[in-house]
């Protein structure tokens, strides 16, 4: 770029503010763009608008008054944050479920990862510019399984639903008809959206070798869930360290082959198409009985450190529990996906142009209530 | 490999390096973490990503635990350091895992803690020019409004 | 000549027939697409005011009269203003030359083709100056990209008229309709080429998806018109609907033989055709993503150009056989 | 040379094929609700505003303790052992519909409606007494089951 014509012509990079307000930064994200034209030379990530110290709330409630808190840290796939906190907790009480709280609530974790995966999908198409026909779609297919979950828990969105040591109520009557055929209802269309954008060549040619996120990089930025395994990483804590009852269905793992952000997107439908499959598994081999143990009302774990992590949509959510013998925990911290996903895009953008910024944040799919906490 | 069994290696490299009563979280001296860091980082452990930095203020000292995973060999390790409340300072670990980076500046912003040779120490989520770290035990602020104690 | 007071008259009146007609269409337009996307994406579209939200055009037009008249601050307050009369006039100027039915239309004149194409460029500098004269970084870099894109795109949209108009053997609209009077030209295998290749560069003339860099929603906020908002938006949205009429009634007096047709009258056939290449073109916009900007340019240097000058040749060699 | 013509065909049949995926659900019929008029019905477990039957209240104050965002609070008489409510303080503002109230009550005296359609114009409206009749006139009818 720099030959003897364009010396004597005297450009300047401009600074260019993206967000914290802008329609495809998925949340309040602000990001710093210093532009040379179209191309980017810097991005700095301003994070911390959506700040509401979860850890310090944490450490003035009780264990089961902090449950709603963690509906609203990814408030996308709010059932897979229950179900991290909660066993965190019952790892400290070690506690032992019984088989149907756990068919239960992989059933509920692999419903609301399909829907968090849809929302991922459709606003990833969104970003490229397919101009909401794909998010209709996706919201008609994640509508459905909100309102299954309105009909197990009564809420749409925070649902509150995993209590320590079981579940809050037991599945009502109809709830595994609608499941098996919900079930039978969306194979389909995920070949359908395989049709219209995954193959699609505009889709290809803008997603395909953009940030391309090798092997080492990855697993050095410790970016994990389908960002990981778009770099063709084969780690799924489902599979390598099986918590519930994971270890009773067979279901393999998405990989991705040169971690760009179309691996990334292909992953994420592919995982539907997995969870779909555990689904199925789960709801036909129920196990009856009583899904709730008796645990008594004022919850007071033993003075103990413990760590716990499971397999959010996003990566994997830690929760790394300090209880000094109280009621209230001493320290709780939140170790979220997006968090350390997001550090890596300001490596991967460098020199991309203003179009891919936005494609390559889209394909991490970050949530700004778990990354700020 | 099972915990036990690393947890033997690296006592066995590195004499100074405890374990903690009952778990197996492995306690390293301040000044020696970047050398037990260094050797935990290289083949025969590999432990290729640091998961997760905890910060605990124990009043009277602070706590740092690291959580480290290794991908390839499918096994984890918790090392921790105790750092006095006087020199709030120890080694920053950026130069070997890049995603310290943002987590030490986190732990920095929420404790005090500084990191010595950290690329650029500054605040995280909370405002640039906001004065106090939260999370400390001992930080108050009138806008706090303490849920009453059952 | 000396025009006498009646032809004066004639002329406004003209005029306003025509004016008229396009604020018509423009509504009609709004409201057709917005029912079209509404069903492609499984959904009922504007269904309150009036039967099936017919009359939500004109609700729109009203909210946007009353909307308050801001002016950025900082923004380059003429061009800023010019900015949509820029954008709207040529595409009103077009409508001299087009051919709506047998002897319905405003002057055929002789240089048609080349008329349209001169005056529908001018286009572009309105778009270019909203983009400048918003003082607003986001819109610099779709009025940017605008520019590049319409010019670029311009030379296979001339080169596919001029194979029709060799064909023809005349520039006048009119001719070329009475050329297609048997045989649609879109059935003559160089003519399908033109015609692919002129739709293409037709969707990029007017911005729409999956060229619509200017205006990306998705990374740019708004494009060119972030800043504008009451009527000064309204004209961009007139503009941008007229733009989808013309491109669409060029493309049936050229390769869908005009106003030619069975039994209905022919104005009739003409907008019949008209707006099934127009509702075609809001089915592919609202299934297809964007295009990058250095993509979009890759694709007109060096696919559809070179398409275009071997179809010149070729259209050439067949014609002096 | 070949090759790019041939992905061009590829490409532009996966074009094709989008547009057809589009097609077909264009003559699908539409699945939204016109909200005003039509409404989903609510499910049985629904949890919307809380409501109270103030007559198998037992004063327990075990819903107070339990809020994660401390938005009840009662105070009561009591006369020679016998206690009767005074006021019931519930605060809309703070509510984050979790249910936990309504989960350990001991006498289900407090319950989750299915009213979700909470606007006011004027904060302090928020914050009303649960023991007057009137208090959910203003949204639809209240439906305490």
């Amino acid at each position: 770029m720099d030959t003897q014509q364009t010396k004597d012509i005297y450009t300047e990079e401009f600074l260019m503010n993206m967000g914290p307000q802008h329609p495809s930064t998925h949340g309040v994200l602000s990001l710093e763009l210093k532009l040379d034209g179209e191309f980017i030379r810097e991005c700095t990530p301003h994070i911390g608008y959506l700040h509401r110290s979860m850890e310090k709330i944490a450490e003035n409630r009780t264990y089961t008054q902090f449950i709603p808190f963690t509906d609203r840290l990814d408030y996308v796939a709010s059932m897979n944050n229950n179900l991290a906190y909660v066993m965190a907790v019952e790892k400290l009480l070690n506690l032992e479920l019984p088989e149907r709280a756990k068919y239960i609530r992989i059933i509920v974790a692999e419903l609301n990862r399909v829907a968090s995966h849809l929302v991922a999908v459709g606003t990833f198409a969104q970003d490229l510019g397919a101009f909401a026909t794909p998010l209709f779609y996706c919201f008609r297919e994640r509508e459905k399984i909100i309102d299954i979950f309105d009909q197990i828990c009564g809420n749409r969105l925070t649902y509150n639903y995993i209590r320590i040591g079981g579940v809050q109520f037991d599945l009502p009557a109809g709830v595994d008809e609608k499941v098996k055929e919900f079930v039978k209802y969306m194979r389909p269309k995920v070949d359908d959206y395989d049709r219209l954008l995954t193959y699609n060549t505009i889709f290809l040619a803008r997603s395909k070798d953009i940030g391309v996120l090798p092997r080492e990089m990855a697993i050095n930025y410790s970016v994990t869930g389908p960002s990981l395994r778009g770099s063709g990483v084969k780690w799924d804590l489902r599979k390598d360290e099986p918590y519930l009852a994971y270890d009773k269905f067979e279901f393999d793992v998405p990989v991705g082959e040169n971690g760009d952000a179309w691996d990334r997107y292909k992953v994420r439908v592919e995982e539907m198409r997995q969870s779909l499959r555990i689904v199925e598994q789960a709801i036909n081999t129920l196990p009856e009985g009583d899904p709730t143990v008796r645990v008594g009302r004022v919850i007071k774990p033993p003075p103990s450190e413990v760590y716990c992590r499971t397999e959010n949509p996003r990566g994997e959510l830690g929760f790394y529990v300090v209880s000094d013998g109280s009621v209230y925990p001493y320290r709780l911290k939140i170790r979220s996906p997006s968090f350390s996903n997001l550090a890596v895009v300001p490596e991967l953008v460098k020199g991309l142009k203003v179009a891919d910024i936005v494609c390559v944040l889209g394909s991490f799919d970050i949530v700004l209530g778990e990354i700020d906490r | 490999m099972r915990p036990d069994e690393i947890s033997g290696i690296i006592r066995t490299k590195f004499p100074q390096v405890t374990e903690e009563a009952g778990t197996n979280h492995l306690i390293a001296a301040k000044e020696s973490l970047l050398e037990v860091a260094q050797y935990l980082r290289n083949p025969p452990l590999a432990l290729d990503n640091l998961h997760c930095i905890t910060a605990i203020d124990r009043k009277e000292k602070m706590e740092l635990v690291y959580t480290l995973y290794s991908i390839v060999e499918r096994h984890g390790v918790t090392l921790k350091v105790c750092l006095t409340p006087q020199d709030l300072n120890v080694a920053s670990l950026a130069a070997l895992w890049k995603s310290a980076n943002w987590l030490e500046r986190e732990v920095y912003d929420l404790f005090g803690i500084t990191f010595s040779g950290h690329p650029d120490l500054r605040r995280i989520l909370n405002p640039y020019d906001w004065k106090g770290y939260p999370l400390r035990k001992d930080y108050s602020d009138p806008q706090l409004i303490a849920k009453p104690r059952l | 000549m000396m025009l006498s007071i009646l032809d004066i008259i004639v002329l406004l009146l003209i005029g306003l027939a025509v004016v008229g007609f396009i604020a018509a269409s423009a509504m009609f337009l709004i409201w057709w697409e917005r029912k079209v996307s509404a069903h492609i994406q499984s959904r009922l579209g504007p269904m309150r005011v009036g039967w099936h939200g017919v009359l939500q055009s004109i609700a729109d037009a009203v909210k946007l009269l009353l909307k308050e008249n801001i002016i950025p601050a900082g923004a380059d307050k003429l061009v800023w203003w010019l900015a949509p009369f820029f954008a709207v006039v040529p595409s009103v100027m077009v409508f001299v030359a087009i051919p709506f039915g047998k002897n319905l239309i405003v002057k055929d004149l002789n240089v048609g083709i080349l008329y349209i194409m001169a005056v529908s460029s001018v286009c572009v500098l309105g778009i270019f100056m909203a983009g400048w004269g918003s003082n607003n970084k986001y819109s610099l870099l779709g009025g940017m990209r605008s520019a590049a894109q319409i010019i670029s795109y311009e030379l296979p949209l001339i080169l596919s008229m001029i194979i029709v108009a060799m064909h023809a053997g005349s520039l006048s609209m009119q001719k070329i309709v009475a050329a297609q009077s048997g045989y649609w030209y879109i059935l003559h295998p160089t003519m399908t080429l033109a015609f692919v290749v002129y739709m293409i560069a037709a969707t990029a003339e007017v911005n729409r998806v999956p060229f619509d860099i200017p205006e990306a929603e998705s990374e740019l906020v708004a494009g060119f018109h972030t800043e504008y908002s009451g009527m000064k938006f309204a004209m961009f949205f007139v503009g941008e609907y007229t733009n989808v009429f013309l491109i669409s009634a060029i493309a049936t007096t050229l390769f869908l033989g005009g106003w030619h047709g069975p039994i209905l009258p022919p104005a009739l056939w003409f907008l019949i055709k008209t707006y099934g290449i127009v509702t075609v073109l809001m089915w592919v916009r609202w299934t297809f993503p964007r295009v990058r900007v250095d993509q979009l340019m890759g694709f007109a240097w060096k696919v559809l150009t070179p398409v275009s000058f071997l179809n010149l040749a070729v259209t050439g060699w067949l014609l002096l056989k | 040379m070949i090759n790019r013509v041939k992905n061009f065909g590829i490409g532009a049949w996966s074009l094709i094929k989008g547009l057809a995926v589009t097609l077909k659900y264009c003559f699908k019929p539409a699945v939204t609700l016109q909200y005003p008029t039509q409404k989903l019905p609510m499910t049985e477990r629904f949890r919307g505003l809380v409501g109270l039957r103030p007559e198998k209240c037992i004063m327990c104050y075990q819903c107070v303790k339990i809020c994660p965002t401390g938005c009840l609070a009662i105070t009561h008489k009591q006369e020679d052992k016998k206690k009767t409510l005074e006021t019931f303080k519930y605060n809309m503002e703070l509510c984050c519909f979790c249910g936990l109230c309504a989960q350990v009550c001991p006498t289900s005296a407090i319950i989750m409606t299915d009213i979700y359609e909470i606007t006011v114009y004027d904060r302090k409206k928020l914050a009303i007494n649960l023991l007057d009749p009137k208090k959910y006139d203003e949204w639809t009818g209240a439906t305490i089951k």
